[in-house]
């Protein structure tokens, strides 16, 4: 498959609300290690609402993407789920009128999402957050010359590595910050719902 | 759990639910929104409206403080959770009388993304729409990175200090001016005994050990600086002391007003043993008392414990204080 | 034992020390005896005293209410325990201003006992002291033995009630009689969700199942009518509010003022969750609510629990109701 | 011997003062059953402090009595506290001038203390009282013709009977009233400090 349209964004957004709710419990421990515990419950609800919400009836991929985004906000409240709404807006404004997806729009759609966050929060790669997992994601992406079906299972796996990497890191950003050095050692749970992200498109190109 | 409530889904709009109903001249839902809370008072035309937000758990923090002399308005977000850029962006707007509007909030990361977003909005609809982000926890960060820390109890000195010089008709410059004015005289710093509960969870989502107290813990968990045994309310007060003024320094014929807020669980009794042991330590070091705060005005719902805030005081800013203030939770008739 | 206090002995008095400290304008210590606190301001020449007096771990129950349009003075005894009939005959002594003196206090028996004792030692010396003994909790003996039944947070509509009546200058009788018409027209009942710590005791002197709710305890846990399990917010309030209107029927069109008291360490949300879950019962029946009291107004220190008092009202009772009142730990200016 | 004079009073509080620190964690306990478990607490701290009180400088019999009442009044923070501070005034004003207080006199005593009691608070026999331990030994003294070293001991059998008697009551007064039928089956710590009154004097006479 060389693209996606928007009625397949739709299913993939299927696809994420329930790998969300298969890792609720998952998120929820990591968050409880440096923060306050509610990230599972916040991506579980924060999604599941996007499927029941006005964005399913646009018809164009940029204004679903920034209805989705504002649902988001709404409707999972935690820090993550702000910043996932800063991020599919940056994305949405990135792709224009575009209403297919290539590999390489992908790229840029995740790229303008990392770009937005970064720009408004200040965060950078290295602070152990969901930015570790999505930018090299993102990065495969850019620059590969494959279909979908072997593009994302190769960016999956540089988000998995990326959070991974984060047990090393110390947190700087949110609640994980106060716990400084303590930080180290347990793995961001915002980079695993990055990583989970990818997941679910994998999940739904392989059906 | 041992929570007197509907369910946990519930426990906020609920909360706000009750509050209107109790208070239905003072306080209104903007749209009928029960996240967005603003006066049913009259307002001063032409004010400069100062506004706030956070997440539910911490009463009367945040909407308590929306009234005369203090807070135009306040979006709810669910317990501990900001509420959504949306919901602050509609209160903005809903409470702006055309003299700008100060956002006046504690420093916690999605509060200020959220608030950051709204403002962007609020601008595109042309409405001035400042920010302050309140800092005032001492033991969350060193002071060469104070806007890292987070916000405590000392939210209401910033209110109080914000909602007087709005109502006394000064210019969003001068609002702004005068706050951050008195946030450079305030710190705080606390120590918790107990963990909450948030409804959604069920259970502590994190403990204390039982001869422990967590000092600089902050008031949704965030771990402070060290876990002791358990102190005296002598010890206690000495070391959240200590730490204040090595951070803001205090000399003799200094006067300071203070507040030696409770986080939900420990009874007033401690509250004022802890007073008494604060104002023997600043009358120790020369520093006299101005009408202390004394109860609960920010809390983690049912956590045991206790923070205390200093406020260096000048002729504007005890002028701030004296201001009338009067919401359904606080009043200053008395203080 | 989860108490920021500096040594279990020391516990009230400190308490008072702080208490003094923080609101020197508005209260003293006669004869700077600490279990005897006054008021400092202002009293009106020629009016009736009311006082009051009982053990400590109740804030503000009892001494916070000395003030303005309220207590002229309040003997303070231990935690949980009633001070003596010494302390209270020099409180009355030092309180009277010729027009008599009204000791206006809890069913307990050693507040009885000593209060009795008190006011015969005041009587040889030619004071008119006359005594009311609140028994608002319809929980603890029924009907036909109302004057068996203990005081729980009543108390503080009782006082509201003689406080105005004493600051508009009536004479004794015309006090107490209208402070009887209240109480008359005064229900309390309550829950407890957890126990609270005697500091000389260092642990709990009752438990509470974890998934139970003691429904009618007492104020010191005195066992109440049944242990329940767990109930939700509107459970709760309508078994109390059923018992409390099977004692004092109310009909359509009547208006009452209600209290929700938190007992210490529920938080104010869960509140404001029950006062909705009243108003929303008494509406229902056709009742309105007229300037509610939420909050915490008379505790058990980290007991978590909650109590509903409804007073049904009338002109003259609204009357003093609305009579200002201001003291360092209530004020109606924001009710 | 015959009677006490105002020394051997003074000597005797200092026994019940003994007798009462040592029975402090029973009295607790019993007042934990159907009371607020201070009992013990208060006993302890009220005849302590008599011992350090101005009373113990008073040089007449009443006076004595009357200051060490108040003193109790003042120092143990309880029901019983006032209680004991009502009958011993009770019993103050009964001997009048007497400085010696014989068997009969004693007996005189006890009662007058049982009437300032019952008068004031409305209490009698039979309501799981103090008064139920001291009544059955007043009487006792009232009717001997012993000495002191035979009455008191029999006086103190009555006291431990009128005790042991509480355990089938049902309380009306004080907070264990709020126990109701559930305050039946426990001893009643009152009557407990009552024996414990006449146990001291007993071991006073024994040593
Ligand atoms: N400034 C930021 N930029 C990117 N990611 C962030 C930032 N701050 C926090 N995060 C991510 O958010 C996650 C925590 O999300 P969440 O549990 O929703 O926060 P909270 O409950 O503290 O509001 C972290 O694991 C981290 O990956
Ligand atoms: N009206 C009364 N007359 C005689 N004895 C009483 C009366 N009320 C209580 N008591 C006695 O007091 C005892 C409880 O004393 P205490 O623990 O001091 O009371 P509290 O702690 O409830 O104030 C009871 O065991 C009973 O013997
Ligand atoms: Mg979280
Ligand atoms: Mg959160
Ligand atoms: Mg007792
Ligand atoms: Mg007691």
């Amino acid at each position: 498959m060389k693209s996606f349209n928007l009625a397949q964004v739709k299913e993939i957004f299927k696809e994420i609300s329930r790998v969300m709710d298969e890792n609720k419990d998952y998120l929820v421990e990591l968050d409880s290690k440096a923060g306050d515990g509610d990230l599972g419950i916040s991506m579980s609800s924060g999604f599941r609402a996007v499927l029941v919400s006005e964005a399913m009836e646009e018809t164009s991929l940029k204004k679903f993407f920034m209805k989705a985004g504002m649902t988001i906000n709404e409707a999972s409240p935690s820090s993550l789920g702000t910043i996932l709404f800063i991020a599919i807006l940056g994305g949405a404004k990135a792709i224009g009128d575009k209403e297919e997806l290539t590999v390489k729009d992908s790229g840029e759609f995740f790229t303008a999402c990392v770009k937005a966050v970064m720009g408004k929060t200040g965060s950078k790669r290295g602070e152990k957050t969901i930015l570790d997992s999505v930018i090299p994601a993102a990065d495969v992406l850019l620059l590969s010359e494959d279909d979908l079906e072997v593009a994302f299972p190769n960016a999956l796996a540089a988000a998995e590595q990326g959070m991974q990497a984060t047990v090393k890191m110390q947190a700087v950003h949110g609640r994980a910050a106060y716990y400084a050095e303590k930080s180290i050692g347990n793995i961001d749970g915002g980079a695993v719902v990055g990583m989970l992200i990818f997941k679910a498109i994998c999940d739904y190109l392989s059906k | 759990m041992k929570k007197i409530i509907n369910t946990p889904e519930a426990f906020s709009t609920e909360t706000v639910e009750g509050i209107l109903l109790a208070h239905p001249d003072r306080l209104k839902a903007l749209n009928n929104d029960l996240q967005i809370v603003v006066r049913n008072d009259e307002v001063k035309k032409g004010k400069v409206s100062v506004v706030t937000g956070g997440g539910s758990g911490h009463l009367p923090v945040f909407l308590g403080y929306v009234g005369q002399g203090m807070l135009d308005g306040c979006a709810v977000g669910n317990v501990f959770a900001s509420p959504s850029a949306n919901k602050m962006y509609t209160m903005i707007k809903g409470c702006d009388n055309g003299a700008g509007v100060l956002c006046l909030y504690g420093n916690y990361g999605g509060d200020n993304m959220n608030f950051e977003m709204a403002c962007e909005l609020a601008d595109m609809d042309d409405i001035k729409a400042a920010q302050i982000r309140v800092s005032d926890d001492v033991a969350s960060a060193p002071l060469e990175n104070k806007h890292k820390r987070r916000a405590v109890a000392g939210l209401v000195y910033a209110w109080k200090i914000a909602g007087a010089a709005a109502d006394k008709m000064l210019p969003l410059e001068d609002v702004i001016a005068v706050t951050n004015h008195g946030l450079d005289n305030l710190r705080s710093m606390g120590v918790a005994l107990t963990p909450c509960i948030v409804p959604m969870a069920g259970k502590p989502t994190f403990s204390i050990g039982e001869d422990e107290m967590e000092v600089g813990m902050g008031i949704h968990g965030e771990p402070g600086i060290e876990v002791r045994k358990k102190m005296t309310a002598k010890e206690t007060v000495t070391v959240l002391l200590d730490k204040i003024t090595a951070d803001m320094p205090l000399k003799k014929n200094d006067e300071v007003a203070i507040m030696v807020n409770g986080l939900g669980g420990t009874p007033l009794e401690e509250l004022y043993i802890c007073y008494k042991e604060a104002y023997e330590y600043l009358n120790h070091i020369g520093v006299t008392v101005y009408k202390p705060y004394i109860g609960e005005f920010a809390t983690s719902m049912e956590m045991a414990g206790m923070s205390l805030s200093v406020l260096k005081l000048d002729n504007t800013l005890k002028e701030m204080l004296d201001y009338k203030a009067s919401t359904p939770f606080f009043t200053n008739e008395n203080k």
